[in-house]
């Protein structure tokens, strides 16, 4: 499976990148192990994340197609 | 129900915007607008800020207003909604944020006004990146309680 | 400290008047501003009302508006506070008030707007007698509760 | 001693009238005592009433030269 994976904030500065395509066995997998997977490490405390830009938990499965987004607490308003 | 969700990525006028979108409320039922509008300072945490960059996420940013005023408008008997917010580059007194809400009552347009402006600094996808006097930057971490 | 109290004896835009008053309030210190503007509506207790006289008591009126926005300055901390309200004939859909109040924080905004507000409904020499369709005049006798 | 006695909204149009000069025996009197001295009867309940311009309660003194109002609950806003 392929999903599309983007990073905000300071988030993206930390990783020196905003976007990337990941190639991955099986054919879906929680928003915790696709961080996992890509950077060999468990999700950092307070991590935020979004499928197809939609809020997302740990837990929310992630499947062939889906835009992922990982960022730190928002600071709008 | 009339609902307009604005990003900006230039400055803009909130009251010029709010007196717009009070055109598409019904005006023999608006009864009460109530109105929130947030401006960048040019203190925060005691150092001088002299910028602000707003990062956002393009179409979940939308999304989550929306989202965010759909609730509302199942909690209280709202006429009109109108959310706009800025993005990129701000100068100290650009707005930041403008949460207005129309209805027959004045409890329900005051009480979804807050409601919206809690959430949306809770939950919409922007990022605050500050600009010190000494030319640094560094990532706001967390939002000023709304209680 | 800018504080303005205007009397309207004819219909006035109250975002024009919202964005007037802030000129006075220091551009890169208010941070927030809330702002609530009440309409004449065109129902009330299930009776169709077709137009209001505001009766006004000239003289107390400034001095009452004046003393609640000292009382809310005295509570939070407040950069300024603009309130008008009308007065004479109004026609459905005409601003009748505008509170609007900036500080530094929104929850201070807010709350500060909304305490002058409901202390005006209460305590501000002001009248509504309301012309039905039918032709008849009733003098409201109360406000509804705000909270 | 003599004060101005001025009525509002409902209360004006009941009375007929909107303003008075009153004539009264002695240097100081209540709200209360100067609405029974006009009017022979106690004051009406929910009577608000003002004293040069400022809220007063039935017992703020009157005095020669004020300025007194009477009215109605308000309802502005």
């Amino acid at each position: 499976m392929t999903v599309s994976v983007h990073y905000f904030a300071r988030l993206r500065e930390e990783l020196g990148r905003q976007e990337e395509q990941a190639e991955l066995p099986g054919d879906s997998l929680t928003v915790a192990e696709l961080w996992q997977h890509l950077h060999q490490q468990p999700p950092p405390a307070r991590l935020m994340a979004a499928v197809n830009q939609e809020q997302a938990g740990l837990d929310t499965p992630v499947r062939d197609g889906d835009e992922v987004a990982y960022f730190p607490p928002v600071t709008g308003g | 129900m009339s609902v307009t969700v604005e990003i900006h990525p230039d400055d803009f006028d909130p009251w010029a915007s709010v007196q717009q979108a009070e055109q598409a409320i019904p005006a023999q039922a608006r009864g009460a607008a109530s109105v929130f509008v947030g401006r960048m300072r040019d203190f925060n945490e005691d150092e001088t800020v002299t910028g602000l960059f707003l990062e956002h996420y393009p179409g979940m940013t939308e999304r989550e207003l929306e989202r965010i005023v759909a609730e509302a408008e199942a909690r209280w008997p709202l006429l009109g909604c109108h959310v706009a917010h800025r993005v990129g580059e701000v100068r100290p007194g650009d707005a930041l944020v403008l949460v207005a809400t129309w209805s027959a009552h004045r409890v329900a347009a005051r009480d979804a006004c807050s409601h919206i402006l809690e959430r949306l600094k809770h939950e919409a996808p922007f990022w605050k990146r500050e600009r010190l006097a000494d030319g640094s930057d560094r990532w706001v971490e967390q939002n000023t309680p709304g209680t």
